[in-house]
């Protein structure tokens, strides 16, 4: 295996916990603020978790395995992106590469485990959060694929290493129409899969409108920990892949202890201003009812369609 | 070997002559079995003769090749199916004199058909054939009985007539090529100098007289009906071999055109036939609503399949048709056998007074079932060889659209008999278990026998197949 | 005698062992007794297949008495591959359906009919030319019917499905004949070697293959020639649903390759086109009606529908690509074909094993009735939820291993300066996406609902794990989809070699290098990967635990403390019923709301029920006209015959009329 | 013997057959019907025995006999008495009406012309020159077969066919082979018989013997 890989991937995960949690507090703080609250901090997340991590972990009677379970997978699926996109570095491991359908393949596991949990309690909540979360997941998906695979064309690859490095090579193709169109649908994609406006409000728990909260209500104590964890780190992940792939200037190509500090710093730089920028966003925003979300997925699948067949006409002119 | 081609002839002859005047129970009962056996018995000893090369003759009019010792054990194994299977327990009406020697004679009308080289010889014994089965078909005595009757011999013999005149006319051309004759090895060997014109009619008049014998559309009509009403034995008979051997008339007298003619007309009329018949059997048994007429529907389409064999032509066509007909015949006659055992234990032939008889009565379901499956070309039984071969043939002797437009008859006529027949069997009545059936009807050994010949038949390489690729060349013209 | 002639015969001998042991052996041993030798002929299957597929040559030849041309068993490495395929599955099937079988599933035509189905899946692509091979294929469809009709007595619906079945498996039989037909005849003779001389720009190859691709289709259960599998496989025995849908099935797939890619090889693009939209409709068609179901059975069946298309999807872009020139991509696409048809034969057995043993144990099938099978069946629980993955094609599954090569060469095919190829190669990615993200949502709904939460019916309640020959056999085939999964080296390597594709590199720990489009994938890499990241979680997890173990309370929170009873769950219907709406056009669900009155008041209402059921939207509108039209012609017919002796008469008359006049014209 | 005595006679008993199946179609009568039949028996003897002295072949002379005896006598007798004995009068309506009926002769006849030109271009001569009219006759008996409804007189059109095939091989060829012929008159003996039986049953089961009350099997 190669060393600089593994360097890489431990300051990725290591960062991404670090950063994640802060990224959902400064969010919240943004939009507290513009709301005309005080806000709970930056780093309530944080102390949400230590808190989390302390309580003690109820089952309910009838419950299964999955409850105990789940949360492990969906936050390990989330490392595990963290691992494979390129957020500080393209450096990757041989054997392993970013490629971008096993990305989205341990994207959907966490997706999975999360909605298993949400079934497992058998309460009505529940069944009704990983019923949406489902049916979005199973719309975003061809979305997901076919933006990537607009961006995937110039380079030949589907590795996202090697779309970055191409972009950061040629700054020029960032601002194509064939990229812009990409991102945008990617974008839509993300927010939609992250569970943020206007697919879901993450601060609320009306059940008319919640989806990602039904789904954790039943979990409690560590077992929460690490469904908030792993969701945090889906939306870093994500952010951060999209910043990555708009910005992708400052992703360190080889594992040096410059290249990786300018890498950090870059993300959190990127990650904080995107999220803030979502954040003020949807303030702005109202939720979309339930069923008007697939128009809202339907009309960015379009966008990413036309990605890759106008990159096909540009390529040949 | 003169004694082998008279063997049936007079055993029958002296069987009825005997039974007609005895009439003790034994003979009534036993005499159409012992008929079928010594037909079915010279049958294989002929075709062992043929293989060996010999072509065994009696006086001038009968000569035995391997189409006709291959026809007259066909004959012999349909018969001895149909007549043992239709033994019923004593008492029953099928006892009596008048059944058992018209069966004898019918047997020994038909085995004559085949044995017979002179074209006349073969029409009177086809003749004949109706003559013997117009009271089979009345055997019962009702009113639809007596209908059936009246339509099969009025059909039947004005369409037989027509093939007379069809001989007369191809006779008259032999007396003005100077050679009258109407011996088929004579015609088939010796080219003689026929006025094309003159055979065109003889033919395409002896093609659609023998048609409406062999139940080919759109003479077929008398045949739902007589084969419905006749006693199941006899419907057994006449739609497993007397179609057959009306067929093998067909195949003859094509045989004596083509070369005239060349193939065109033979093939316009029988795949004109062939077509019409597979599209009325297919029209008549999507809403049939009796078995045994279903049954007679099925052999229209399987002599509509037989008619488009003869049109391809060709070795493997013919081999396949000649196998055809006995994998339907044996099949044909045990399905009748059975309808026959569902009348005497449901009291109906009507299909939807016949529910769940795979759980009521397995011994009887269980070979209808497989008869059936038979009938639709399933393999192993043969007819899924001769069926894929007739396609196969088909295609190869550019009757590929024909063979299209049969090929979905066929599957429509699949549909219908298996929706019937599921309807029939499937499904049912868990409370009431099965009743004792079956043994009580009659012998189940004929059924075995005769099914599981079907199955094993096109499986066999060996002597069948010489006997059937011999067969096939005789009626090609290679021999 | 070469070892392939060797293990044909011993299949034969096995099958007919089988046969003879299931008619002889009284009912308390026959399970035993035959079901061994059916596994036995599984396992023969296999080892010839596994012979045949390294390279093995042998022929037997069938006697058959019609001069057609030989008549030979003899298996290549394609027909390898599929023989070994149908011998596990077979071999797994019948070693779970010992123990499963109960009634009329047991009887000795049962028992029969499985070996005799077995033994024709294997023998189908041992055959060398098209009578063989239509043999097979009939005794192939035959079997398998008596094994469907198998509890008729039962349950009305069986019926209705055999006689689906039977019609579609037979008009899949006439298309095939026709079209074997119709090469014979430009290839002058029914060998395959005869039938390959055709030349695959000719018309005739063009028509035959246009039938034998549609007959194939329907046998694969690719819409619209679907329309058997949902019926059949539900009403069928769940040992026998797994061989239909793990092995069976795949002889479309078998075929189509066959035809493409050994009878008639580099056939014009269109071909590859033509099968790529057969497979992009199955695909999408397919898992939203399975989204939907709620017969569990039912909904496994709509899946093989989806997972055939996606093998038909892939299996077209590796004919079209090729057409284009691009050869890399194409072999990868055709690999993934062959990657299909094995993952899905692994997950699919395991799937329906385990619908049957779900069955079994509560005697429903119907997903709203069932719940909480996790706790009381926990084996069935995980070996069902791997097949669910495998199916929802997440790593590190066999199903997942496929559809990324799918994926792979779909991306990199368009490379192609084809305008063609530009357009349906990012539709086909659509369509792949959209599909595996449907599959997710699918197995998630059949899971979650059926295994986890609480009962929803007694029989839910009252269920127990099932005898340990089931479990085995589940255990077995649960543990194949999960190694085809980690080490896909070893497969890949041999579907090459079935296909005939370029040797693939050797990567990583058994990881596939699919060098010609520059990806390669090692899941075990991947895995370590994956653990090393989840040991810390899991470390901290379990101290915390130890400190403070988890506490078992009585009641969900449910919001607030309402008290729950299972009805107030979630059902299949209302998990999918967002889904449901949003592709309401392709679905047309019928909906009833049933609202009950209280005897009172027109006011006050006692009860609502609300009822959705989603038919088949093709047989609704395809075949349901057609059979009326037919039925109708039927009643026309019924004047032919009208009794009159006169008309009959006439009928003959007009006939001879008719003949004169040409005659003498 | 003068050639153009033969060319007369041949003329005469072919002319016979035709006005006789005419009469056939035209009248209604059961008896009339059965009257007629019996003439054209004895006219299709007649030919028979004409070619046969001109020939100067005796077995064809004998055949002549048979033929007067079977078709001049025995069946017209046979049917008769059937009709007798069901108390048979008249056709009352066929399902063509005279006229129509008539006409359609013409067309039929027409068609039989067409049919027997081979004959006339491969030996022209009295015998081929009346070949037509013995392929009229079969077209003719196959007529009233077809749109009578009464048993006998679809009897009497089966003879009609059958007098037709005997007049064609008769001019044609001078008969077929004696055993064929003699095998093909006792099979049309025992149709009629068979008939003649089936008649009386159906008379006593039906009440008539209108065949339009077969219709009782049909789909």
């Amino acid at each position: 295996m190669n060393a600089g890989a593994l360097v890489l991937v431990v300051v990725q995960v290591a960062v991404m916990v670090v950063l994640s949690p802060l990224l959902v507090g400064v969010m919240r703080q943004v939009r507290a603020r513009m709301e005309g609250r005080a806000g709970a901090g930056v780093l309530q997340p944080w102390r949400d978790l230590r808190k989390l991590l302390g309580k003690e972990t109820l089952q309910a009677d009838g419950t299964s395995w999955v409850m105990a379970a789940g949360p492990v997978v969906l936050l390990g699926s989330s490392a595990l992106v963290c691992a494979l996109v390129p957020l500080v570095g393209t450096t990757t491991f041989p054997l392993v590469p970013d490629d971008l359908f096993v990305v989205v393949s341990v994207l959907l596991l966490g997706t999975v485990a999360l909605a298993l949990v949400g079934l497992d309690a058998g309460s009505a909540f529940g069944g009704m959060g990983s019923s949406r979360h489902m049916t979005i997941a199973a719309l975003v998906e061809p979305t997901v694929l076919v933006s990537v695979y607009a961006l995937s064309i110039p380079v030949g690859s589907s590795a996202l290493s090697a779309i970055v490095e191409a972009r950061i090579a040629d700054p020029a193709s960032i601002a194509s129409p064939v990229s812009l169109l990409a991102l945008v649908a990617l974008s839509v994609a993300v927010l939609a899969e992250t569970g943020r406006m206007p697919v879901d409000n993450p601060s609320t728990h009306l059940e008319l409108t919640m989806i990602h909260e039904a789904m954790v209500l039943e979990s409690s104590g560590r077992d929460l920990a690490w469904l908030e964890l792993g969701s945090w780190l889906r939306l870093g992940a994500l952010l951060g892949l999209v910043g990555s792939l708009l910005v992708p200037w400052g992703i360190a190509g080889d594992v040096t202890v410059p290249a990786l500090a300018v890498g950090v710093l870059a993300l959190a730089l990127k990650l904080g201003v995107i999220g803030a920028g979502l954040a003020a966003g949807e303030v702005f925003l109202a939720k979309l009812r339930l069923f008007r979300v697939p128009e809202l997925l339907a009309g960015s699948f379009v966008l990413a369609f036309l990605a890759v067949t106008a990159s096909y006409l540009v390529v040949q002119g | 070997m003169a004694v082998l081609v008279l063997l049936p002839l007079v055993v029958s002859l002296v069987l009825a002559v005997l039974t007609a005047a005895l009439r003790t129970p034994l003979l009534c009962r036993y005499a159409g079995v012992l008929t079928a056996a010594t037909v079915l018995a010279s049958g294989v000893a002929l075709s062992a003769a043929v293989l060996d090369g010999a072509t065994p003759t009696a006086g001038d009019l009968l000569r035995v090749d391997a189409l006709s010792a291959f026809m007259l054990a066909v004959v012999g194994a349909v018969g001895l199916t149909a007549t043992w299977g239709g033994l019923t327990p004593p008492g029953g009406r099928t006892d009596a004199w008048t059944y058992s020697t018209l069966v004898a004679l019918f047997l020994g009308a038909m085995s004559l058909a085949v044995l017979a080289d002179n074209l006349g010889v073969l029409w009177v014994a086809v003749e004949a054939t109706t003559i013997a089965t117009a009271f089979l078909v009345g055997h019962r005595g009702t009113r639809t009985s007596l209908e059936a009757a009246w339509k099969y011999v009025v059909l039947g013999s004005v369409g037989v007539a027509i093939a007379f005149l069809g001989l007369v006319l191809l006779y008259a051309a032999t007396v003005s090529a100077g050679r009258p004759t109407l011996s088929w090895i004579v015609l088939t060997q010796e080219h003689l100098a026929l006025d094309p014109s003159l055979v065109k009619v003889a033919g395409a008049l002896a093609v659609l007289g023998f048609a409406t014998k062999a139940g080919l559309a759109p003479m077929h009509s008398w045949l739902p009906d007589a084969h419905s009403q006749a006693p199941a034995p006899v419907s057994g008979l006449m739609s497993g071999v007397l179609l057959s051997v009306a067929f093998y008339a067909i195949l003859r007298v094509q045989a004596v055109v083509d070369p005239v003619l060349g193939p065109g007309l033979m093939r316009g009329l029988l795949a004109t036939a062939g077509l019409l018949s597979l599209a009325v059997a297919a029209g008549l048994v999507v809403r049939q609503r009796d078995l045994k007429r279903m049954l007679a529907y099925s052999s229209i389409e399987h002599m509509g399949l037989l008619a488009l064999a003869a049109a391809a032509g060709g070795t493997l066509a013919l081999a396949a048709a000649l196998l055809h007909v006995l994998g339907h015949g044996l099949a044909k006659s045990s399905l009748f056998v059975v309808s026959g055992r569902i009348l005497a234990t449901e009291g109906t032939t009507r299909i939807s007074g016949i529910r769940g008889l795979l759980v009521r009565r397995p011994g009887v379901a269980v070979p209808y079932l497989a008869g059936m499956a038979a009938l639709l070309g399933l393999p192993p039984f043969s007819l899924f060889f001769s069926e894929v071969a007739i396609v196969v043939a088909g295609f190869q002797r550019g009757l590929g659209g024909v063979m299209v437009v049969a090929v979905g008859l066929v599957l429509v006529l699949f549909a219908g008999l298996a929706r019937h027949s599921a309807a029939m069997t499937m499904g049912g009545s868990p409370d009431a278990g099965p009743t004792p059936d079956g043994t009580s009807l009659g012998p189940q050994t004929p059924l075995v026998l005769a099914l599981g010949a079907t199955a094993v038949v096109g499986l066999a390489a060996g002597p069948l197949a010489t006997l059937l690729a011999e067969a096939g060349a005789v009626l090609a013209g290679a021999r | 005698m070469t070892p392939i002639q060797a293990g044909l015969l011993t299949q034969l001998a096995l099958a007919a062992l089988a046969v003879v042991a299931a008619v002889l052996t009284p009912p308390r041993l026959r399970a035993r007794v035959a079901g061994a030798a059916v596994v036995g002929l599984g396992v023969a299957g296999a080892v010839t297949g596994a012979w045949a597929l390294g390279g093995g040559q042998g022929a037997l030849r069938i006697p058959v008495s019609l001069p057609f041309d030989p008549v030979v068993l003899s298996p290549d490495r394609l027909g390898g591959l599929f023989m070994l395929v149908a011998g596990l599955v077979g071999a797994v099937s019948a070693s779970y359906g010992i123990s499963y079988v109960r009634g009329p599933a047991a009887s000795r035509t049962s028992w029969s009919a499985m070996a005799v189905f077995l033994l024709a899946l294997q023998l189908v692509p041992a055959a060398a030319d098209a009578v063989s091979f239509l043999l097979c294929w009939e005794l192939m469809a035959v079997s398998s019917t008596v094994l469907l009709l198998a509890e008729h007595a039962h349950r009305a619906a069986v019926r209705s499905a055999a006689l689906w079945y039977a019609v579609m498996t037979h008009l899949s039989f006439v298309l095939l004949l026709v079209g074997f037909a119709v090469l014979a005849d430009a290839g002058g003779g029914t060998g395959f070697a005869a039938l390959s001389t055709v030349p695959a720009g000719s018309a005739a190859a063009s028509l035959a293959f246009a039938l034998l691709v549609l007959g194939f289709a329907s046998k694969a259960g690719i819409v619209p020639l679907h329309v058997w599998l949902p019926r059949a496989h539900p009403e069928a025995p769940s040992h026998v649903s797994a061989v239909m849908s793990a092995a069976m099935v795949k002889m479309g797939v078998y075929g189509a390759v066959l035809v493409t890619i050994r009878l008639l090889p580099g056939g014009p693009a269109w071909w590859g086109l033509l099968l790529l939209a057969f497979g992009a409709v199955s695909a999408v068609y397919g898992i939203l009606q399975a989204s939907v179901a709620t017969d569990l059975k039912r909904m496994l069946a709509y899946s093989t529908s989806e997972n055939v298309g996606l093998m038909f999807l892939a299996l077209g872009t590796g004919l079209l690509l090729r057409a284009q020139g691009s050869a890399g991509p194409a072999d990868a696409a055709i690999a993934a074909c062959l990657l299909l048809v094995v993952s899905h034969a692994a997950f699919k057995t395991t799937l329906f094993l385990g619908a049957g043993s779900v069955l079994h144990a509560t005697g429903e099938r119907d997903l709203d009735r069932l719940g909480g099978l996790g706790a009381r069946m926990p084996t069935t629980s995980v070996a069902f939820g791997i097949g669910a993955l495998g199916a929802a094609a997440l790593p590190v599954t066999s199903g997942f291993v496929a559809e990324w090569a799918l994926l792979q060469s779909l991306i990199h095919g368009a490379n192609a300066q084809d305008r063609l190829v530009a357009v349906v190669m990012p539709v086909s990615v659509a369509v792949v996406a959209l599909t595996a993200g449907l599959a997710l949502l699918a197995f998630v709904k059949a899971y979650g609902i059926a295994f986890l939460a609480r009962p929803r019916s007694e029989g839910a309640a009252a269920a127990h794990e099932s005898a340990p020959g089931m479990r085995v056999a589940l255990v077995l085939a649960a543990a194949s989809v999960v190694v085809l999964g980690l080490a896909p080296g070893p497969t890949y390597t041999a579907v090459a070699a079935a296909a005939g594709l370029p040797g693939p590199q050797p990567v990583g720990w058994w990881g596939i290098d699919l060098s010609a489009v520059g990806a390669l994938l090692d899941p075990v890499a991947l895995t370590v990967l994956a653990v090393l990241l989840v040991v810390p979680v899991l470390v901290v997890s379990v101290r915390l635990a130890r400190r403070q173990p988890r506490r078992e309370v009585d009641l969900p929170w449910g919001c607030g403390g309402v008290r729950l009873s299972p009805r107030m769950q979630y059902t299949a219907t209302s998990y999918a019923e967002p889904l449901a709406r949003v592709f309401d056009d392709a679905l047309r669900p019928e909906r009833d709301v049933l609202v009950t009155h209280s005897a009172e008041s027109r006011y006050l209402v006692e009860r609502v029920q609300f009822q959705q059921h989603v038919g088949d939207i093709v047989e609704e509108t395809a075949y349901r006209p057609g059979i009326r039209f037919v039925d109708r012609l039927g009643l026309l017919a019924r004047r032919l015959q009208n009794g009159s002796i006169h008309r009959y008469l006439g009928y003959s008359f007009v006939a001879l009329l008719a003949v004169l006049v040409v005659v003498s014209l | 013997m003068s050639t153009s005595w033969f060319d007369q006679a041949i003329g005469l008993a072919a002319g016979v057959l035709l006005l006789t199946s005419v009469l056939l179609v035209w009248k209604r009568s059961l008896a009339a019907a059965v009257r007629s039949l019996a003439v054209q028996g004895v006219a299709l003897a007649a030919l028979v025995a004409v070619i046969g002295i001109y020939e100067g072949d005796p077995q064809l002379v004998a055949i002549a006999l048979l033929v007067l005896a079977l078709k001049g006598f025995l069946l017209p007798w046979v049917l008769d008495r059937s009709r007798v004995r069901i108390a048979a009068v008249r056709e009352e309506t066929p399902l063509l009406n005279t006229t129509a009926s008539l006409l359609a002769l013409s067309l039929l006849t027409m068609l039989a012309y067409l049919v027997s030109r081979p004959f006339l271009t491969l030996a022209p001569g009295p015998t081929s020159a009346a070949v037509p009219v013995g392929i009229s006759l079969v077209l003719y008996g196959f007529l009233i077969l077809t749109t009578r409804r009464h048993a006998i007189s679809q009897l009497v059109g089966f003879l009609v066919l059958d007098n037709g095939i005997a007049t064609v091989a008769f001019l044609t060829s001078g008969g077929v082979p004696l055993v064929v012929e003699l095998g093909a008159s006792l099979d049309v003996l025992l149709v009629v018989l068979i008939l003649r039986v089936l008649t009386s049953r159906i008379t006593a089961e039906f009440g008539a013997a209108d065949l339009d009350d077969l219709m009782e099997l049909r789909d």
